[in-house]
């Protein structure tokens, strides 16, 4: 079975990382995976995508995918052009915080989750992507919440390692602040949990 | 080495270091730079060298300068920053030293570029385009091997899906035939001894063992691109036994190709597909094969036209050749664009299959 | 409750602010502090308190040139909180 | 503390007062970019359109752009422009003066385009005595592709690529364009600025000026180097961005006119450019406008900076 | 101007000259060298600039900048020389700049680098091979009128016999249709008026006048190279009527390859020839026309064989396509060799009209 | 006068003498070449040629040879070799440096190769404080392709494309390469000498000695310019060119050590290089080997050089 | 009628210069005329040839002669490839003062001068192939002398002109010290003479 | 007829020389003069007279290598013609 997630936000919110850190995650829980990013020239402004698909069985599809089991969407920017691409009920997490505009909560599963807020909150505005990622893996459960922080772990480079803690602390309280699906992505937690 | 979650570069990188690329140059440019930022962090680890060069310029001459001391060597950028590197190519290749070349290209628009020789005279590269990252990893260690054994440059054809995607993969060192050593290489030590040697692409040695000249040197090119041509052609086909059309395509946006031409078989739909994997021997053989009796040849490339040429030579008129690809980009010029999709995709198959117009 | 003499002030383009506090201090009589709250882009901006000499060097020092500087007429008593 | 006192309104202007400078460059299309927060180079375009703008040049200037994160400056400047290659504005500008020899011509480019990739190009220009001014924004690293070493960044500094820091053994030594540009006999003008406080932009700004007189007076090349903050690619915080600049490249990059024909002299030094009331009051540093020595020092080193 | 034994350089120089091109930089390089030096002459005699670039790589910048302005520009060099301006001839491709290249080939070598862009991207230049000074003079004109007509760079493809090959001639300025104005190009006057231009090769305008951006420009390659080869080819054929076998050559070769063939007609062997003119677009429809019904197409090219591609693309499987050129060169690598000769190049032609092999 | 004196024999060796030289430089596999009538260039290689025969490295040491007449050596020095593009030089020198750091490594390229083509990477190259030495052959025209103009020819000089005269206000100016070299942090050693009389000659040879010993200390990177007769590309008789040097380029160009590491003070002053009944008795001019100041002179002007 | 002359030389003996006089002094006669100079990298000791064709009326022949009516031969050294080019009874012009090796004198019709001896004795030196020029249009009347003192002046660079006197003087040297050919090349000296 | 001291003398390699002349005025004592007759190259050459140091001079500029300088081991008298 493959899942895809697709994820949008404008440069600088941390959308590659997120993406980065539920394919490590994946990973960690033994499956495989691929991920994909695409951004505008550099970390400024603009446009920041990735895709990310996570099987129990090898990737059939190409690292583009035309239609997809979730999104996360950190801003509204560049979101309309995602919108044909997911499936009928496809889970959405919303950054409720900064969304605006319109979005058809019939045909999708949408969650409101105010992440940019939050982070505020928790003292580390710029963890509003990993608050987004802790609720994204405790609805959907496509990656176990402690792989999820493995993986940020991993993710990191060296002279970023000082935000660990600060992340860690913002993917357990997206977890936290969110229920889990009625049918999430698996039946077992991890492949390998 | 155990499965790791690697982008491409990453895998590519980790690929070049275990068959034992040990110098490295080259000069920031996306998609490429993610390759250059792994080898700088990997190659010292393993006692190598890799320079940030200040251009590509400067980038492709120390690599002629290590690959003449016998040393793995290897460079690469993009499209632009290869065009800056094509002098060098041209005559890297008249001296005959293996580099090996990464083209994380900016799309497929380089095609013309890397097989037919974007310097001047009559060289050529091996080009070898992977379509996913597996495919990567191992194509870049065919790269080095092939590039020593016919000590002619290799060009690995990558781009940025390649680049920037990750996967969970595994980069185990593959073995390979022997290889002749490399007397002609320079280390210093035969100066004053009547003996020394000379690495040159102007094809003079020493007064008193002064070799063919130019003229024999340059004549030289033609037979061994002929052994080239007959022993290092690489494609992959499918679906073709009872095909009525051929999707041609090359590259990571032959996988989108493969997976489409998958699904409609899986409908029924008579359509196998073709992919080059050397782009550079073409596989004008395999495409005059699959062209026999088809009813269309399609050919599917992120450009304005170019490898239908090669596939145009391939097919001789036997069948119409269909271009269904184009220039697809997106908003920054270097990413991917709206062809890149399997339904887009899907869509100009079925459009050439049921005998209507290509959709602009 | 006291007041400052103030002399000038500026306007403030609270939307374009990206958050990058090189105006704080830019400013001479230091009367530019962060806010709290942030903006459509989720950056905290800055604000103004009494004191504001009508200098420039927000303006001078913003690179997402959100300061206009103005001088007062005539200079104003501004509250300032203790 | 500030905190705590009322907060002004600055939604709009206000009644009875008057605007003390233009509000942003009138030589720009729009005040939106979408260069990271923090970012040095929006400062140095301001200083660059303001001083084009008050010599009253705009109307016969062209622009050659090089290749960085301000090539995205191109879309918003108001001026006719030429958009060169990366390294290559200094030969596209000197096309462009060849054949429009009474036109304004300059080039922006960043220390990735000028000092690695297209440094025989300023080179030869300025040997040339090229009638053009070159204006360099640097910051150290290639900001656009991710903040990797340049020919300038400094010894120990940290950099994608150079994750232990620059080496000297290694990697090498930053080049000091400025000054080595100033060892040629075609240069005519040759500074360096900085924005990392205000009172280096309103030098910056004299310098730019001077500058480009210099070009109005046909002496032969012109020069300003401006360093600026790339908080992105030094990976430090938007605010601590002058200060680490100053820590770093400011100590090897020093500040002050470099290079000015002895016939070029202190054209504006008491005024005229920077209007006295829009000096920073009491800014954070000094703008002792002495250190601006109008008399050349070629191959100036270190020693003979403007104080920081 | 009156007759004056020119070498076929300065002839090319006084038909710029004439075409009302006034700027002009470039590096020496054998055999292009005297044409830099007849312009570092002329040019300033007219009121032109002639720039002793410090290298290829600013020779063809200053071209730009210059083409910028509207002005009539060229550069040039030889193969080498043109290696390293390959990254900036696909950029002012894009650009959309008239640019003038003057291409004094070492051989025939570069076909490939000069019709399929040696550089990055989906670029074409125009490509014109005079086969004579008289051609030459003529076609030097004719580039600099296509290339503003087009926007499109135009590069005339010469070599060390046409440079170097004195005869006397008469260099009167040729009439062309009109042209549309250079609206496009910058003269500094519109800065601060909102309505400020650019000149640039990403796509992009003014935030208030922002074109079509990246994507939309790079696509507008395709209808543009698709109205120049509806509209540019050009091409001399000669024998063809009842030929059964034909030759095609083109440049100085070309001039060998007619002489011979006359000869063999003059003794009643059916051979005819097809000489491509302009190299892109190239004539296939005339390669196709001359193909049908022939015994053999040959190609005779001096080098290992690159237009072949081209010739194969248009024959489409009608007739064998045979190779009876080669690399050839003089012991200076640059000079002319020993396939430039009448009795030779007759051998070959004769060789396979009787059906046996080709000579090497 | 001369003429009249008998003619004394020289067909071969006398009895009852010894030789006081080698022959030729024993590191060449032949002393016939095809430069033209009173070229300097053979000259300059007989110095390099010597020195490395006389430091004992020839069986460590890989040459790179430059674009340029001189490119025909490739053929007769006896070295292991590699032949680079025009300009490229210095980078394939730091690529064969980095795989072989016990080596030593050195470039021979012409003012053309070096100062035009390829003047970016002999900056870089120096910045970079690369452990090679670059050995340029200046004589201030392409003499390959017939005489024109470089980046070193000097103001007023003939060339075959500056037929007025290199004019500085078209032309531009000459590029003084030691000395910008000199100014660069990785630079440790930078020497320009000349061939144009016998005490040059063996002046230019304790430079030579001097740049390899820095190499050999690892000291960084090390630079000899040589200034050559090019009679031919210069349009002067053969007889002539060592005055027509010593008016044109020597002015500019002007001979002296330019910049020396203090760790690498006089190796050989006394002697060492050059026995001393080699040296030219009283040739034509001084030999005041003083002039070689052992410390420092970075950025040192036309003040600073070897009395000619 | 087309009319081929090949010279061959070695590198600073002045062929490609004599090459050129001879195409401007036919141009002048009123010829058509076309000249090629082959020569290895620049002006050191390497080949210099060249081929010179005149006609009285458009030239068909490529500029690279497979079939010569004369020659000049100013030395041995790149002589031999030239040998088969050479008509039967085609007339060769020798230097005889430094010419070493065979000639077949039978086929050939052979005229020694030594020319490089008669410019030293001249006090021109390098003016060897001045007089051996003047000597080629005395012997075969391709050209007019005249028109090759004309065609020297018009040939050398304003740098070059100092030595136009001495060159006309080598030339008419060249053309005194030999006899015209029974059948010279023309019926007429020259077209417009 | 009158003698000169002479320490030293050359062998002069005459068929390689270009005739450029440099070892003429290289030459302190002057004891070089340029040939009236050619090699087969026809160059003019350089012919020794008594007088020669052995200095080097000579072999230092010639660029085409033809000396091969000698000290006798006992100085010697030669002719010099007035
Ligand atoms: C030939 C070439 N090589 C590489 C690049 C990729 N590239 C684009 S911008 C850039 C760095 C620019 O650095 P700099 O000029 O310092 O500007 P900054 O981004 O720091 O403002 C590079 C390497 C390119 N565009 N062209
Ligand atoms: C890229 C390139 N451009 C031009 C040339 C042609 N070229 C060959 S040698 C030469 C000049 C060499 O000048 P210099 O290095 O000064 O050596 P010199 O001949 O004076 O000894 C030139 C321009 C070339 N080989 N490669
Ligand atoms: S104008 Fe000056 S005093 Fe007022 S806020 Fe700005 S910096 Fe502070
Ligand atoms: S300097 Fe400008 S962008 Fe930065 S915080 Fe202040 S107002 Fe915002
Ligand atoms: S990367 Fe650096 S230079 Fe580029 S916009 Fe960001 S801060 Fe500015
Ligand atoms: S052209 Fe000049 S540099 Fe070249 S061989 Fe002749 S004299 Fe020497
Ligand atoms: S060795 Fe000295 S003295 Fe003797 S010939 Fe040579 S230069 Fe003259
Ligand atoms: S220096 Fe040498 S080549 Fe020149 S004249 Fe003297 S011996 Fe002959
Ligand atoms: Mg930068
Ligand atoms: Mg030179």
């Amino acid at each position: 079975m493959e899942r895809e997630l697709l994820l949008t936000g404008v440069g600088g919110q941390g959308v590659q990382l997120a993406a980065q850190v539920i394919g490590r995650a994946a990973a960690i829980d033994g499956r495989s995976v691929m991920v994909f990013g695409l951004y505008s020239g550099m970390m400024r402004g603009g446009s920041s995508d990735s895709t990310v698909v996570v099987a129990d069985g090898p990737i059939q599809a190409p690292p583009i995918v035309s239609h997809s089991w979730s999104a996360i969407v950190m801003h509204h920017k560049y979101w309309a052009p995602m919108v044909p691409k997911l499936r009928p009920g496809a889970v959405v997490l919303l950054n409720s915080s900064l969304f605006e505009g319109d979005i058809d909560r019939q045909a999708l599963q949408v969650f409101d989750v105010p992440v940019t807020d939050m982070a505020a909150d928790l003292g580390n505005p710029m963890g509003a992507a990993m608050v987004m990622l802790g609720a994204y893996a405790g609805v959907t459960g496509l990656v176990r919440v402690e792989a999820a922080v493995q993986g940020m772990r991993e993710s990191l480079p060296p002279y970023r390692q000082q935000h660990a803690a600060a992340n860690e602390r913002a993917i357990r309280a997206g977890a936290q602040a969110v229920e889990q699906l009625a049918t999430p992505a698996w039946e077992t937690a991890g492949a390998d949990a | 080495m155990t499965r790791r979650l690697m982008e491409g570069s990453e895998a590519m990188a980790e690929a070049a270091v275990a068959s034992g690329c040990r110098f490295f140059a080259g000069y920031p440019m996306t998609p490429f730079t993610e390759l250059l930022e792994h080898l700088a962090r990997r190659l010292p680890e393993v006692g190598g060298v890799c320079i940030n060069a200040e251009s590509e310029l400067e980038a492709v001459g120390m690599a002629w300068g290590a690959l003449a001391t016998g040393a793995r060597a290897a460079t690469g950028s993009t499209g632009q920053g290869l065009s800056l590197m094509q002098e060098s190519f041209s005559e890297i290749t008249l001296a005959e030293l293996p580099l090996v070349v990464f083209n994380m290209a900016r799309g497929q628009s380089d095609y013309f570029q890397a097989t037919r020789g974007g310097g001047h005279g009559d060289y050529r590269h091996i080009v070898l385009a992977p379509m996913d990252i597996a495919e990567a990893v191992e194509l870049t260690q065919l790269a080095f091997h092939l590039a020593d054994r016919w000590r002619n440059p290799v060009l690995v054809y990558g781009d940025y899906l390649l680049a920037h995607t990750a996967e969970a993969v595994d980069v185990s060192p593959m073995t390979f035939a022997p290889l002749p050593p490399k007397d002609w290489a320079v280390d210093g030590s035969l100066g004053g001894t009547s003996r020394s040697r000379t690495v040159s692409s102007l094809g003079v040695g020493k007064v008193n063992r002064p070799g063919g000249g130019i003229p024999a040197h340059f004549e030289a090119v033609v037979p061994k691109q002929a052994a080239i041509t007959a022993e290092e052609v690489r494609v992959e086909t499918g679906f073709l036994d009872d095909a009525q059309h051929v999707v041609v395509a090359f590259g990571t946006p032959a996988k989108f190709v493969r997976y489409v031409v998958g699904q409609l078989r899986a409908e029924g739909v008579h359509v196998g597909f073709v992919r080059p994997i050397s782009l550079w021997p073409f596989p004008y053989e395999a495409v005059a094969a699959a062209a026999e009796g088809v009813r269309s040849v399609m050919v599917f490339e992120i450009n304005g036209g170019q490898m239908v040429d090669d596939v145009r030579i391939g097919v001789q008129g036997k069948a119409p050749v269909v271009s269904i690809g184009g220039i697809s980009t997106d908003g920054s010029g270097f990413g991917v664009g709206p062809l890149l999709d399997v339904e887009v995709i899907r869509g100009r198959v079925e459009a050439v299959v049921s005998g209507q117009e290509v959709p602009a | 409750m006291t007041t400052v003499l103030t002399r000038g002030t500026v306007t403030i383009d609270v939307e374009g602010c990206k958050g990058c506090e090189l105006c704080i201090p830019a400013c001479p009589p230091r009367v530019l502090t962060m806010s709290a709250e942030v903006n459509g882009l989720g950056f905290r901006y800055p604000q103004l308190h009494a004191g504001c000499t009508g200098c420039r060097a927000c303006l001078d020092m913003c690179p997402d040139f959100v300061f206009e500087v103005y001088k007062y007429d005539t200079p104003v008593e501004l509250e300032v909180e203790q | 503390m500030t905190a705590e006192r009322s907060i002004v309104p600055t939604g709009s202007p206000p009644a009875s007062a008057h605007r003390v400078a233009e509000l942003t460059p009138d030589l720009l299309l729009t005040e939106e970019h979408q260069m990271c927060p923090g970012c040095g180079e929006p400062l140095a375009l301001r200083v660059l359109l303001d001083t084009l703008s008050q010599l009253g040049v705009a109307q016969r200037t062209v622009a050659v752009m090089g290749i960085g994160c301000y090539t995205s400056f191109s879309g918003t400047m108001d001026l006719d422009l030429v958009q060169a290659l990366h390294g290559r504005a200094p030969s596209v500008a000197t096309g462009v003066k060849r054949m429009l020899p009474d036109r304004v011509v300059f080039t922006m480019q960043g220390d990735g385009d000028m000092v690695n990739e297209g440094l025989q190009e300023v080179v030869h220009t300025a040997a040339r005595g090229e009638s053009v001014t070159a204006v360099l924004l640097n910051n150290g690293v290639f900001g656009e592709t991710g903040g990797h070493m340049t020919a300038t960044s400094v010894i120990g500094q940290r950099t994608k690529n150079t994750l232990e820091g620059r080496d000297a053994e290694y990697h090498g030594h930053p080049i000091r364009i400025g000054d080595l540009l100033a060892t040629l006999d075609g240069s005519a003008y040759v500074a360096r600025g900085s924005v990392h406080n205000a009172g280096a932009v309103a030098r910056t700004k004299r310098m730019v000026r001077r500058a480009f007189e210099s070009q109005l007076r046909g002496e032969g090349f012109s020069f300003v180097e401006i360093l600026t903050m790339c908080p992105t690619g030094w990976f430090v915080p938007t605010a601590e961005g002058p200060g680490y600049m100053d820590d770093t490249l400011g100590q090897v990059h020093t500040m002050g006119e470099l290079k000015a024909r002895p016939g070029g002299g202190p054209s504006d030094h008491a005024s005229g450019a920077l209007a006295p009331e829009a000096r920073p009051g009491g800014g954070p540093s000094d703008h002792a406008s002495g250190a601006l020595a109008p008399e050349a020092r070629p191959g100036g080193g270190p020693e003979g900076g403007v104080g920081r």
